[in-house]
């Protein structure tokens, strides 16, 4: 029963990703009265890619050609280490916070690096900008875990979310901080609306697409999927850290099928919001974002102060 | 009628003392020097003086040498000096003249302080006399400071030589008299350089005023 | 036997070296031979002593452990500076600066000044001792106006002046501490041992007095600081070799006599006394040539002021007593050795480019590669680097005066960091810098070098290993302080 | 074969080696590949043999002293290398190794254009002194050493005399260093006053009479003398001008191992010497540390000297490094003994880990520079085609040096992370929100140190040549890339081996006095590493196996997918426009967005010059030229004025020498008068 809850844990996020991404495009095109593509779109386009040949520049190098490899695994590590639906994996020793999020800076690093390798102007900025939000969500990424870690007294993820289903309504204000904090955090890294435009390729508000521009074919897969999956490693953190009522300890199949669906079902209210958020409000401006971040970074401060 | 021996020093010291005070104000050179030969003969009477009590001969003859030197070779050169580089009066001195008078009284207060009183218990008889002569000294000390010539500065390191001379016999503390020999021998050597000096001073700056000499400073 | 040796070379060298005609090497040579014989009968006085403690020739001469010590130092000293004049003057007279007839002066005035230094330091009365000081002072009078410029004679003016007042102060001060002699017609021979024997017969009050006398008198002469006015004009006119004697050796000399008298100071009036008026001089001695090097202009001058600065630290070693006298002593010892050094390598310096500026000196450790080394290896002994001894005597200092003077200590210590400052600036610019135009590479006079590398390697052994005999003298002699 | 030699042997025969080696290469002096042989030869033995010193004692506990008397009273010269110091020994021992052998290969580039004997000389010279700093066990000594140390590194870092700005950067480097050893004279001094011996021993035993003023003071006097040597924040402008100037293969040494010289003292001083610290000496450090840690990268990050950006970086992890020392002070102070040995464990742990890495970077850049001859960033660019290995290895470097997983940067960020998490537990809230900040403070620094090395590493060697200096590169020789390669060899194991790494420097801490009893802080079995109160746990093999079977495993299913794909080469697409090597991003743009996020503490200056073609009409621009820079604020704040004021007091004293011969004489009357006065 363990090596079924194994490959349910490590296949789920790179299965359930594409879905998500379609959902939240079809819930866009709804606000934008358009009938929007069908939500399985996603698996069509990455079918697509990969049986298409692929154009590589010439001035690009080695790790041009690894790091789409390289990211795509980092977020298959980070699926399976972070709890979906059971609780039953926590002796992983993956999933320590910090951990989960130096792999993220990881991904970061390698696919800023792809980015400056072609040499082109977009890829150059493009880097560039990313290099400098990454830099400024970590503070704010570490601090949300760590007012979290203090409530249940442990950095392992597992425990966090199994110490907040049970936690008195008393310390609901912290919460709610860290979550708000956590929601910025989301945003900025999986290049959500008011940081980045995910949709667009104009020079001047793109951020993340700058530096895949290059890529074709298999890479490119790759690459779109690695950012799907990473987008549902985040909604599913949020999820599961801040409304863990889902997880079950047992194995039994039903208990496990009936944690499936609450983690969908969760997911799913997310996907909305976020959908929701990005039909309502503007992308700010490059030099407005570093604010946000650092109220990130003050929220989880003061949580913590709270806590403590 | 006779004076008692006492009295005659106090007197011989009060002469020396005024010597030095009167070196201040003086304007010419020649009567500098002749001030300095007076005090130099004081100086004389003195050892002659001693050698009579002691009626030792060779502090006699240390009389004679001492005034062949002070007062016979020393004025001849400096009255060669004068006439070599026509240095008729002295350049003037740097406070004028009230005040280098001021200065020169504090001085002799302060000599007569409570300061240099342990020096009194030094002598029985005559310990006023003693406290003239440290007060000739400072004053022919405050003289080289306050005289901008060359030839003022001579004399006044000379007078501060006879200054301490002076108060050594007041004190009964003069060295022994092979000693002074080796003193007045040494300054003997002393004014041939100091007078060569003059000399090169002269062909190198063209004057024997000593504030012409002020350009080795920090830039 | 041996002094009487010495006192007799001297003679026959100065009448040998007036007798010398026609342009001959025989001066430099005569000079040369006079001092290798004096540094044997020094180093035969040196075993004597530490034999037997004492060496007396006649009641007039006695050499105790100090003196042998400052006798090592003018030994050694006279021999390198004598050995480098020889080449230095060479230079100087094929240039034309200077005629035969001034070399022949130089040489006969130079072995009157030696003279003078041997007789300060052995004879046992003070009023000798004063007079052998004050020949000192005339003899160098005309050493220091040897280039006859105006600023030269400005300078052995200053110097003549200054320091004849100084010592007729020294002189009634000596008077003065011989007080108990009234009366007691003893031959009127009053010796350093007469005094430290009876010592209750002397008045505290007026020892008092005395001692500040004797240490503004003698301290003209040492050079320490409202009273160095003298020391760096003189000690920048004079020829290299010259200065290299008046600031390696005549320091010393006069530093001796203050101690002589100290001693007795002490066992007067109690050794307070003393040391407090040694530390305040010498804290301002450290403190203000530390300012004034930072912007010095000509590199002569900088180690003029570098020994008024060193003079003011022996103080303080003194002024700290105990461990600090025999640091102190060792730092005479080591500073002799440096400053000479110094100074004769700048006398190569100044040979090649012909000027004391700073500014136009440049490149040094390209054209005159020998030189520049042993420069830099001077200029690193001078401020106190490892390696070398002035560090660990420096140190050794401030720990003994660390126990009851704290803040001393602290300014003496930030002082001599600001002093290396100083210093580093200076040498870096000398040392490095651009490619010089058309200075010419190599040494100027070729015999110059080997007296600077004798001095150097003299300095590393003495820093690495203290021979026990000397070091055995040198705690003997510090006993006293 | 081990235990045939025992430590003390093998460590004299490191110290012997050397001297022979620094004697060797200046006898050698004129033929320079003999020299250049000589002295780097006989310095790897003696890493070698040194480091069999320091793993005997680490390992098999065989700590020794040693002291012969000399002719001063209480200058003795007596060496103690415990486990600590022989921690230290290790670290000096490791990069000299291969800083040596890298030696071999970058210092051909000096033949017949410099003296490679005295650079051998120096070189081994500055290794003896290391390695007597770190095992000195008497003040006087210990201040001998320190001097010597600083003085052979003054003498290599303007070894290079043909370029001016060497000398002024050494000059600066000398002065700096020499006032630091008098603040630390100072503080010796003041122990000794207390305690009464310079022995440290000694001094540690009758610690307890020193007065609180009296600990107070050494603190302060040993904070800016080992300060100015660590390169913290406010005492660090030389460290930028000074670790470039020097050869790489010195640099790598200087900034890796040298600067630790301070570490280690801070720790042997105020851990083990002071015991019972203060809760303010613990906070200063801390926020010495969060200061160095941000303006160290933030400075690095508008660097575009690629050896200036690199010592940019050693402050920053200096910062990093007095974080965990802080704690451990604080901890102290409030007698939390195992959280203060947990945070020594890390912060030593940095220090070994930054001595890699950091060597690792210098000597890439040094390849780089010996191939392309300048040291600005901005003529770089494709280097990775021309020096693939160069690259592999540079790469490797900025990894660890950002604290991502697989290398040993992670481990050691992670581990001061875990301090500072349990110091934010500490109920006092002051303390606490300090150690926010720290938290806070590393956080940021992380990601501004890989968004630095993002564009130190892309712009070096990515995309396309910017210069023609770039194009004759060729990959560096034989031995530079060997010992890159085991640098970077050894910044992977120190990262997957990190459990019983910090296992060995835990038996260190405990060797320290205030430690005995602590155990329990922390268990790992096979290498996973979990903290007693269970709040964390970290499998750091775990993180490298997954990784690269994973990605294995991808490459290999994608690969059998998509196997009858075509790959084709094309022109990278840029709107059609023919694709210019000045398009490409450049240094100082990529970071233009940070610099400009952080203007307040950076106050970035901007000077712009526009020429036009006729200067009335100025309506044509004929060229326009920007001119970027930051202020150096410590220099303009503090150093220039601090030198102004020197020289002000300078012409005050030089004013004593008037000239005028009557004024002298007035000197002399006045004191004579002051003494009688103040005498009576």
């Amino acid at each position: 029963m363990t090596i079924i809850i194994w490959t349910i844990q490590l296949a789920l996020v790179p299965i359930l990703s594409p879905l998500f991404l379609g959902v939240l495009r079809k819930i866009k095109a709804r606000f934008q009265n358009r009938v929007g593509a069908n939500i399985f779109q996603p698996y069509r386009n990455l079918w697509k890619l990969f049986h298409k040949d692929e154009v590589m520049s010439e001035d690009a190098s080695w790790i041009f050609r690894i790091a789409p490899y390289l990211i795509f695994t980092i977020t298959i590590i980070l699926g399976a280490s972070i709890p979906l639906f059971s609780t039953w994996l926590s002796n992983n020793l993956l999933s320590d916070f910090l951990a989960v999020v130096y792999l993220v800076a990881l991904s970061t690093f390698f696919l800023a690096l792809a980015g400056i390798d072609v040499g082109s102007a977009f890829g150059g900025f493009g880097s560039s900008r990313e290099m400098t939000l990454a830099a400024l969500t970590e503070g704010g990424f570490i601090f949300s875990f760590l007012a979290l870690s203090f409530l249940a007294h442990s950095t392992n993820l597992f425990f966090i979310a199994s110490a907040v289903s049970v936690l008195p309504l008393f310390s609901f204000t912290p919460i709610v901080l860290v979550f708000i904090s956590f929601v910025i955090i989301m945003l900025c890294e999986t290049a959500h609306f008011p940081f980045d435009n995910p949709a667009t390729h104009l020079e001047l508000t793109m951020v993340h697409e700058a530096m895949i521009l290059e890529y074709s074919g298999k890479r490119l897969a790759l690459i779109e999927w690695a950012a799907a999956n990473k987008f549902l490693i985040f909604l599913a953190l949020g999820a599961n850290m801040f409304f863990p009522w889902g997880l079950t300890a047992q194995t039994d199949a039903w208990s496990v099928v009936s944690a499936l669906g609450i983690f969908v079902v969760k997911v799913l209210i997310l996907t909305t919001f976020v959908a929701i958020l990005e039909s309502s409000i503007a992308k700010f401006r490059f030099f407005r974002l570093y604010d946000l971040l650092f109220t990130a970074f003050i929220l989880s401060a003061m949580a913590i102060l709270l806590i403590l | 009628m006779m004076f008692t021996l006492s009295q005659i020093i106090f007197l011989l010291e009060t002469l020396i003392f005024l010597a030095a005070v009167f070196m201040h104000l003086v304007h010419k050179n020649s009567s500098l020097i002749s001030l300095y030969r007076v005090q130099s003969f004081i100086v004389c009477i003195f050892i002659f003086g001693s050698a009579i009590v002691t009626s030792s001969a060779l502090l006699m003859f240390v009389g004679i040498l001492i005034f062949g030197v002070k007062v016979i070779v020393a004025p001849y050169f400096f009255t060669k000096l004068i006439k070599a580089y026509h240095v008729k009066s002295t350049s003037s001195t740097y406070l004028n003249g009230p005040t280098t008078l001021l200065v020169v009284a504090v001085l002799t207060g302060l000599a007569h302080s409570h300061y240099f009183q342990p020096l009194t218990t030094l002598v029985g008889e005559n310990p006023d006399g003693l406290l003239l002569s440290l007060a000739a000294i400072l004053i022919s000390i405050f003289l080289l400071i306050n005289r901008k010539g060359i030839l003022s500065q001579m004399v006044g390191i000379l007078s501060l030589e006879n200054a301490i001379v002076s108060f050594a016999f007041l004190s009964e503390l003069e060295a022994t008299p092979n000693m002074q020999i080796g003193i007045i021998f040494d300054l003997l050597v002393w004014i041939i350089i100091v007078y060569i000096f003059a000399g090169m001073i002269h062909e190198k700056f063209g004057t024997l005023d000593s504030t012409v000499m002020n350009n080795l400073k920090e830039e | 036997m041996a002094l009487l040796i010495i006192f007799g070379i001297i003679l026959i060298s100065i009448l040998l070296s007036s007798l010398v005609k026609k342009r001959s090497q025989a001066l430099g040579r005569v000079a040369i031979v006079a001092s290798i014989i004096e540094l044997l009968a020094t180093l035969f006085v040196f075993n004597q002593v530490f034999k037997n403690g004492v060496y007396a020739l006649s009641s007039y001469f006695l050499v105790d452990y100090f003196g042998i010590i400052v006798m090592l130092i003018i030994a050694v000293i006279g021999l390198v500076a004598s050995w480098y004049s020889v080449g230095y003057l060479e230079v100087e007279m094929a240039r034309g600066f200077i005629g035969y007839s001034r070399v022949k002066q130089f040489f006969i005035l130079l072995h009157f000044f030696i003279l003078a230094m041997f007789f300060a330091v052995v004879t046992t009365s003070p009023i000798l001792m004063w007079i052998s000081i004050e020949a000192t002072t005339l003899s160098t009078a005309f050493l220091i106006s040897f280039y006859s410029k105006p600023s030269a004679i400005e300078a052995a003016w200053k110097y003549l002046i200054i320091n004849s007042l100084g010592l007729l102060i020294g002189f009634l001060g000596t008077l003065l501490f011989f007080h108990p002699a009234i009366g007691n017609p003893h031959n009127g021979f009053l010796t350093w041992g007469w005094a430290t024997a009876n010592v209750s017969k002397f008045d505290p009050h007026i020892i008092r007095l005395a001692f500040i006398f004797i240490l503004i008198g003698y301290g003209t002469k040492v050079g320490l600081v409202p009273m160095h006015t003298w020391l760096p004009d003189a000690h920048s006119k004079a020829p290299v070799p010259i200065s290299s004697l008046l600031s390696g050796v005549l320091l010393n000399i006069a530093f001796l006599a203050i101690l002589r008298f100290k001693v007795i100071t002490d066992l007067v009036v109690g050794a307070a006394y003393s040391q407090g008026l040694l530390i305040f001089l010498g804290l301002i001695s450290v403190l203000v040539p530390a300012f004034i090097i930072f912007t010095q202009k000509n590199y002569k001058r900088l180690l003029a002021y570098s020994s008024i600065e060193h003079m003011g630290v022996v103080a303080l070693g003194f002024g700290f007593g105990g461990a600090g006298a025999f640091a102190a002593i060792l730092h005479m010892l080591y500073h002799s050795l440096t400053k000479s050094l110094l100074f004769l390598a700048s006398g190569n310096i100044f040979l090649k480019y012909g000027s004391t500026k700073i500014k136009n000196v440049a490149n040094v450790l390209k054209t005159l590669p020998g030189t520049g080394i042993l420069f830099f290896i001077g200029f690193l002994a001078i401020t106190g680097m490892p390696p070398f001894g002035i560090f660990l005597t420096e140190v050794s200092i401030m720990v003994a005066g660390i126990k009851s003077y704290f803040w001393v200590v602290a300014v003496a210590v930030l002082a001599l960091a600001l002093i290396f400052a100083g210093f580093l600036r200076h040498i870096a610019a000398m040392m490095f810098g651009g490619p010089e135009k058309e200075i010419s590479l190599g040494e100027v006079n070729k015999n110059a070098l080997a007296p600077i590398i004798l001095l150097a390697v003299i300095l590393l052994v003495l820093s690495f290993y203290l021979p026990n005999n000397l070091k055995s003298i040198i705690t003997l002699a510090s006993l006293a302080y | 074969m081990l235990n045939l030699i025992s430590a003390q042997f093998s460590f004299f025969l490191a110290l012997l080696l050397l001297a022979i080696g620094a004697v060797g290469s200046l006898t050698f002096a004129k033929k320079d590949w003999l020299a250049n042989l000589w002295g780097n030869g006989l310095a790897i033995l003696a890493s070698v043999s040194g480091l069999v010193a320091a793993v005997k004692v680490l390992i098999f506990n065989e700590a020794f002293t040693y002291t012969i008397n000399s002719t001063f009273s209480n200058l003795s010269l007596s060496l103690a290398v415990d486990k600590l110091s022989a921690f230290f020994v290790l670290i000096i021992s490791l990069v000299a190794f291969l800083s040596s052998i890298y030696g071999i290969g970058y210092v051909k580039h000096f033949y017949n254009k410099y003296n490679l004997g005295v650079l051998g000389f120096f070189y081994n010279i500055f290794l003896v002194g290391m390695l007597f700093v770190v095992s000195a066990h008497n003040g006087f000594f210990f201040l001998i050493v320190w001097e010597i140390m600083s003085l052979a590194s003054y003498f290599l870092v303007i070894f290079e005399n043909k370029e001016n700005n060497n000398i002024k950067a050494g000059s600066l480097y000398l002065v700096m260093t020499h006032v630091g050893t008098a603040f630390i004279m100072l503080a010796f001094l003041l122990l000794y006053r207390a305690t009464g011996s310079l022995d440290f021993s000694v001094i540690k035993a009758n610690i307890g009479n020193a007065s609180l003023l009296i600990k107070n003071l050494v603190f302060i006097f040993a904070l800016i003398g080992f300060g100015t040597k660590a390169g913290i924040i406010p005492f660090h402008i030389w460290l930028p001008s000074a670790h470039p100037a020097a050869p790489t293969h010195v640099s790598a040494l200087m900034s890796g191992v040298m600067i630790k010289t301070g570490i280690y003292m801070f720790i042997r001083l105020f851990v083990e010497i002071l015991s019972g610290t203060e809760l303010w000496w613990g906070a200063t450090i801390l926020i010495i540390g969060i200061i160095s840690s941000l303006l160290g990268v933030l400075y690095a990050l508008t660097e575009h000297d690629i050896k200036r950006l690199l010592a940019y970086h050693s402050i920053e992890n200096i910062g990093i490094i007095l974080l965990g020392l802080g704690s451990a002070m604080i901890f102290l102070s409030l007698n939390l003994k195992t959280l203060a040995a947990l945070s020594l464990v890390a912060a030593l742990f940095h220090t070994l880990n930054h001595a890699t890495f950091k060597a690792l970077l210098f000597m890439g850049a040094g390849s780089v520079i010996s191939q392309t001859h300048t040291r600005n960033i901005e003529e770089y660019g494709g280097l990775i085609k021309f020096m693939p290995q160069t690259a592999l290895y540079f790469l490797i470097g900025s990894l660890a040096i950002s604290a991502l997983p697989p290398f040993n940067g992670f481990f050691s960020e992670w581990l001061t992370f875990q301090t500072i998490f349990s110091g934010i537990q500490i109920p006092d809230i002051l303390t606490k929100s300090m150690f926010i900040l720290a938290a806070g403070s590393l956080a940021f620094t992380g990601g501004l140190a890989a968004a630095c090395f993002v564009k130190a590493f892309g712009v070096t060697f990515l995309a396309r040549p910017r210069s023609v200096a770039v194009l004759q590169a060729r990959e560096s020789g034989f031995f530079m890339r060997f010992s890159m390669a085991a640098l970077a060899l050894a910044t992977l194991i120190l990262g997957i081996f990190a459990g019983s790494v910090s296992k060995i420097i835990l038996g260190a801490v405990n060797n320290l006095t205030g430690f005995q009893r602590v155990s329990g802080i922390f268990f790992t079995q096979k290498q996973t590493f979990e903290l007693s109160n269970g709040f964390a746990a970290i499998s750091t093999p775990m993180i490298f196996v997954i990784l690269s079977v994973v990605l294995l495993l991808i490459y290999g299913i994608v690969k059998i997918l998509t196997s009858k794909r075509k790959v084709k080469i094309g022109r990278t697409w840029d709107c059609g426009t023919k694709l210019e090597p000045q398009m490409e991003i450049t240094a100082t743009s990529f970071a233009r967005s940070i610099v400009i996020i952080f203007k307040g503490a950076l106050k970035p200056s901007k000077q712009l010059e526009i020429e036009y073609r006729d200067a009335d009409m100025r309506y044509f621009p004929k060229s326009r030229n920007v001119e970027l820079g930051i202020v150096d604020v410590y220099r303009f704040y503090f150093y220039q004025p601090l030198r102004d004021l020197m020289i002000r007091l300078s012409g005050y004293a030089k004013n004593v020498q008037i000239g005028i011969l009557n004024v002298y004489i007035a000197y002399i009357f006045l004191i004579l008068l002051i003494l009688l006065f103040v005498q009576s």
